[in-house]
């Protein structure tokens, strides 16, 4: 599954199945709780498309993609803003798919079974919170407060970073166990739900492997594939609204000043979707380029889509300040891509660092 | 090294700050930072009958004629009630509309008669006022107006429909650009006329923003009528009446409006201090930042003020418009880049906002309505610089 | 001289003597070594206008402007970048006037008399280099090393900040006494001229008072009115060729993309201009709040003028990068504006600090 | 993760990096980081001499057919080749008009003859070339060329002014746009024409410019004169033939230029750390963006050459030149910011500037010449986006 042909068809194969399922105008009526999290529609794309499975692994009875064709597929849900765990689960299996325990295994197994989704919880740039320890029986639990956990109540499954004396490693949680608590809550963003998890002594496993650092790349790849779908698809929405929105007696889009704000939102696009690009590939790899590359095209990604969302709100005018007009929740996912997993300049900080400068 | 203060003026500055200590309790005591951009839909009943009170102890229109029933204050005084007003964290005014643009322009253009009917319901916080002027499929272009007036007996018939109309839900009037003359073109064949919002050819629809909430609407005219008395300035002369009002303000709320500004600032510095953000060199530097821009507009103010007497209102106007929406929309990114993580976060289930959260959101608008960034840009280049056309 | 008639005046005497005197075309062309520094308009200056001694007090037998009137002095020279000691003359002597020793009065008097030119040698943000000592005689010797010092070989007596066990102290050197080497360098602007300043036991009065913060603030208050003068003529210079340039069959100015970059300048310009006029009020005034509304001012103002000059630079086209056009020089200029005494980011720092940020 | 090479190309940047180890050596050692952009002034007849070396060495027009006098090298060839020159510091190059603008032209419009009379002198390095664009009072606007060229007898007299024709003063042909049709407007009537430069008919004027050096030169057609035989694509095709030239060069060179970039911008960060600067927050987040600036560029032009076969070379060009000209000024401005007061001071007497200066003076004309930002936003507005005109 990964040459040119193939990819095309499985890219097609989803578009269509989002254009059936994910016409915006039906999430944008979502009543709530269903807003933020469509579950019904998430069950058929893994049941119709196999979704959840996508990068695991086909010894494991996933759809064996690489991570640039799993790309792909995330890039149909990301353009059409689907709201659902695709992102999270996708980084948590391409991660698993990297562990050799026994239990990533059995998750990876479960995940082509049984459809588990994933919600990953770091909270810090490249930290961890919590507090892992073995109890008498060997068995690991953890305690600790995980917040802004996207879609963390809805998920099966959370990846959580944690401690353990004093070293950084990842968990697998399940979210029903005893001793997790998750606390649902409203996001600014109408395209996530989030929640507080809250570990007072939850089991987990240990699944580490290549650790959270990497954990933490493969996320921020994500984003910034998930920023640079959407903001392609809010620049070609805006420009056509340009074209035919007509004002002072002609189209807005004729008026230059516009037509450079737009050359320049193509400009900084371009350069963000060849990061992204590069970024995926990089990931692919494995090499050690990722640890640059991934938190450089999170920052780089996420701060061209908010710039484009941005100038999507003020070129569409009153119209793109409404409720009703999509505009907003372009603009709202483009701050929380922003926001997750470390801020640009935080992330700017660690390019810099890594960089020797 | 404050905008120029006379003994005399801090006299008013006490008499206005000690009624203001005293009206904001008891009933009263809830209105302190309710209203304003943002949250016009905020407590409106209460809101209304601070109108009357204001009105009742001389308050509204302060700086208009004493013949007119105003104080005849000067622009120092004005600038102090504003900043006063701000101060206190008194309610965003509900009859706003009709004190600083209405009623000006019924003191240049408006007939006795037209003067002795509305001023007073203005001066005493009784009637309200909204805007018609933008519209679909016309935005920030005004001389695009559709909304069409046709004589009828005596008066006028209206029909078309309008938006970004805030407190239209509450206005007991209307002042309407709307096109009389069909034939006509453009900024030709508009009247301005005053056109009463409650009868049946009225509809007001809220308008859902990107916060949730509603604070502008549109206003759908379907046969609705006024009277021939109702139009201010002659038939036709929709444009002039209109754009006189822009340099009315004379920029004597815009310190007040900054001390509101101060306050949301102030706050961010709160919160980065305390979430530790602060520490991060970026945050730390825009937040200099706008500090620093706050200032500058401050100063601009300042300038603007003294020297009104030769200055071209409409273009300082265009000036500040830019200077303050963008800086009040930087300052919504700054809010929520300082909450971080949290900040993605609602407060409440159903989409209840956190202050940042509101400024983030709310702020999008200052660069849309009341003229856009764009046109405010196109205002100065061919009128301030004189580029062609 | 402080009302509004005679400062009109004032100010309409010294544009028409600069109009005759010095036309950007002559100066354009003043073969080196006279470009970066007009002698001989600077003599005439003082000679006919009595410009070295604007806010030299009229009892010590200066003009007695106020700051203030002596800064819309400043702004004609600035607007037309006259090369010469005019901008650290005017805020030599305005700084000499709040101080009250012997030698402070004795060199207002000379400068009121002969015409002395000032440079100002800081070189750091709010510090100083160098140190100053007393010899056996009681009289002070400095000895240390000023860099980048505007005019220091062609002006007669040096404001020098130096440390005197440890406390930062102002010093006035004259530029010929012994011990006093003046090592002239060419100025990427040619608007000015600098000299390294080598002390080494050079005699020095100390002619301390409101101290080296106070010499600072005015300097930048000074180069807040040379960066707003100066950004004024190059927009309207600008403006004036977009009117009549034509590309594509149009005036350049006529296309909107243009315009709306303009109009960004002139508020941005607006903006600054203010700021420029306040800090002069509160320079003149003498308050505490100098202290903060300085370095704001120099910052936002030269931050100002490099925006307007660039853009310049940007929309003459080929022309603009020519050194036939004047635009260069503004370039030039502007970005030495932002350099002298703290760059941007060191005066927003100390502005932070000053507002408890 | 690099741009695709296999291990056949590996062979070939063996073979190109130890003939330029080789060869910058002895007489050719003093070209080492001369001429190029903002140098081009630089040691004139030791680069000619070296353009003639690389001739004679096989090294001009590799990615020309064999059958055309190259050697048919790739993509990937091509690109290793501008990055193994680019990394030896080998000299800006005298001949890059004909080999990468006027070369393909040929190629692509130009008859059998003219490939036989030009390609030869281009592939060996003894005939140089320049391009005969830009007129003042068009400047970006390729279409309001004004030079004429008429018939006259068995060729073309040829009247007008070209500007920032780079090289002139070295070149033996310009190939020049001119209007052969004084009918028609815009880019009708426009012809293609080949003309010898070392003529009493053509005068070279050098242009001084902001960093007090000439790089550019006004060329005067003064009844300059060149034979029929030099016009390319027939009478009234210079634009289309101008303008297929615009996507000949498919991005191959951009990663070499990329590679004196980042010496540039490790130039300056090793300024930064030596003077203290790269402490001031500001002035180590500037750098940090521009280090993040130039990979993305990077991965912009790894994606171009793997995406050349269905791309649009001459949007993608548009893309990139915005890129590197804005990435490049800043550049300039942040060397000069780390400079400091120190960067304010020429190094020597009469106007001799340091690096640093010289980037940030030079770097102002990446964002006009060669099509300016503004030119290439339209461009990309109404060509990529389909924006109206």
């Amino acid at each position: 599954m990964s040459s040119l042909d193939e990819q095309r068809e499985m890219r097609r194969t989803v578009a269509e199945f989002l254009d059936r399922q994910a016409d915006p105008a039906r999430l944008r009526t979502l009543p709530p709780p269903a807003d933020g999290f469509d579950g019904e529609l998430w069950r058929r794309a893994v049941v119709e498309l196999g979704v959840g499975a996508l990068v695991v692994p086909e010894s494991a009875g996933g759809l064996g993609l690489t991570f640039a064709d799993g790309a792909l597929v995330l890039t149909e849900f990301s353009r059409r803003l689907v709201p659902g765990p695709l992102l999270d689960t996708m980084v948590a299996t391409a991660f698993l798919s990297q562990v050799d325990t026994p239990s990533g295994a059995a998750l990876l197994r479960r995940t082509a079974l049984e459809g588990l989704s994933f919600a990953i919880a770091t909270e810090e740039v490249a930290g961890a919170v919590g507090t892992g320890r073995v109890t008498e029986t060997g068995a690991w639990q953890l305690s600790g407060r995980k917040r802004s956990v996207v879609h963390g109540a809805e998920v099966d499954v959370l990846l959580v970073t944690a401690r353990v004396d004093g070293v950084p490693a990842v968990f697998a949680v399940d979210g029903a166990a005893p001793g997790v608590s998750r606390i649902p809550r409203a996001g600014l963003d109408h395209t996530r739900r989030y929640a507080e998890v809250v570990l007072d002594g939850a089991p987990a496993d240990l699944v580490d492997g290549p650790g959270p650092g990497r954990l933490l790349d493969l996320m921020w790849v994500a984003l910034a594939v998930d920023s640079v779908a959407a903001a392609r698809q809010c620049l070609e929405q805006t420009v056509a609204y340009l074209k035919v929105r007509q004002q002072f007696g002609r189209p807005i889009g004729s008026f230059q000043a516009i037509k450079h704000r737009c050359a320049d939102m193509a400009v900084t696009l371009a350069g963000a979707e060849a990061t992204a690009q590069y970024a995926v590939q990089a990931a692919q790899g494995g090499g050690e380029e990722l640890s640059v590359v991934a938190p450089l095209a999170k920052s780089v990604c996420a701060d061209a889509f908010m710039v484009v969302a941005a100038e999507a709100v003020q070129l569409h005018g009153g119209i793109g300040f409404t409720f009703e007009h999509e505009a907003h929740l372009y603009l709202k996912h483009a701050k929380a891509n922003q926001q997750l997993h470390g801020s640009g300049a935080q992330l700017r900080r660690e390019v810099g660092r890594l960089a020797g400068i | 090294m404050d905008a120029p203060h006379a003994a005399v003026d801090e006299t008013f500055r006490a008499e206005i700050r000690a009624w203001l200590a005293r009206g904001l309790t008891g009933e009263f005591a809830p209105l302190i930072g309710a209203g304003g951009p943002g949250r016009e839909h905020e407590l409106i009943d209460l809101r209304a009958a601070w109108e009357r009170t204001l009105g009742a102890a001389g308050w509204i229109g302060i700086g208009w004629p004493v013949a007119a029933g105003g104080r005849g204050a000067s622009l120092a005084q004005q600038v102090i009630f504003h900043e006063e007003y701000a101060r206190a964290g008194a309610p965003g005014r509900l009859g706003h509309m009709g004190e600083q643009l209405l009623g000006p322009t019924l003191l240049a253009f408006g007939t006795a008669e037209q003067q002795k009917r509305f001023l007073p319901g203005i001066l005493s916080g009784t009637e309200l006022w909204c805007q018609g002027y933008s519209e679909p499929g016309a935005g920030s272009d005004l001389a695009g107006v559709r909304t069409r007036a046709e004589r009828s007996g005596d008066g006028y018939v209206l029909n078309g429909q309008k938006v970004w109309t805030s407190l239209a839900h509450v206005a007991d009037w209307c002042f309407v650009l709307a096109r009389t003359d069909p034939g006509a073109e453009r900024h030709h064949g508009l009247s301005y006329l005053l056109v009463p919002m409650r009868q049946t050819g009225v509809q007001v629809r809220p308008i859902v923003q990107i916060t949730g909430t509603s604070e502008f609407n549109e206003v759908f005219f379907d046969d609705a009528r006024t009277g021939s008395e109702n139009l201010v300035g002659g038939e036709g002369a929709g444009w002039r009446v209109a754009m006189g009002t822009l340099g009315f303000e004379r920029g004597v709320s815009t310190l007040g409006q900054q001390i509101g500004f101060e306050r949301e600032l102030n706050t961010v510095i709160d919160t980065a201090r305390a979430n530790g953000s602060l520490q991060d060199p970026d945050i730390h530097s825009r937040i200099v930042q706008a500090w620093i821009g706050l200032k500058v507009m401050r100063y601009t103010a300042v300038r603007t003020l003294a020297s009104s007497a030769d200055g071209v209102p409409g273009l300082e106007a265009s000036i500040s418009k830019l200077q303050w929406a963008n800086w009040h929309r930087d300052l919504g990114e700054l809010a929520i880049d300082v909450a971080g993580p949290e900040g993605l976060v609602a407060v409440g289930g159903a989409y209840e906002l956190s202050d940042a959260q509101t400024l983030f959101l709310f702020s999008r608008s200052d660069t849309i309505y009341g003229g856009s960034n764009e046109v405010q840009r196109n205002i100065i280049a061919e009128r301030l610089l004189g580029l062609p056309r």
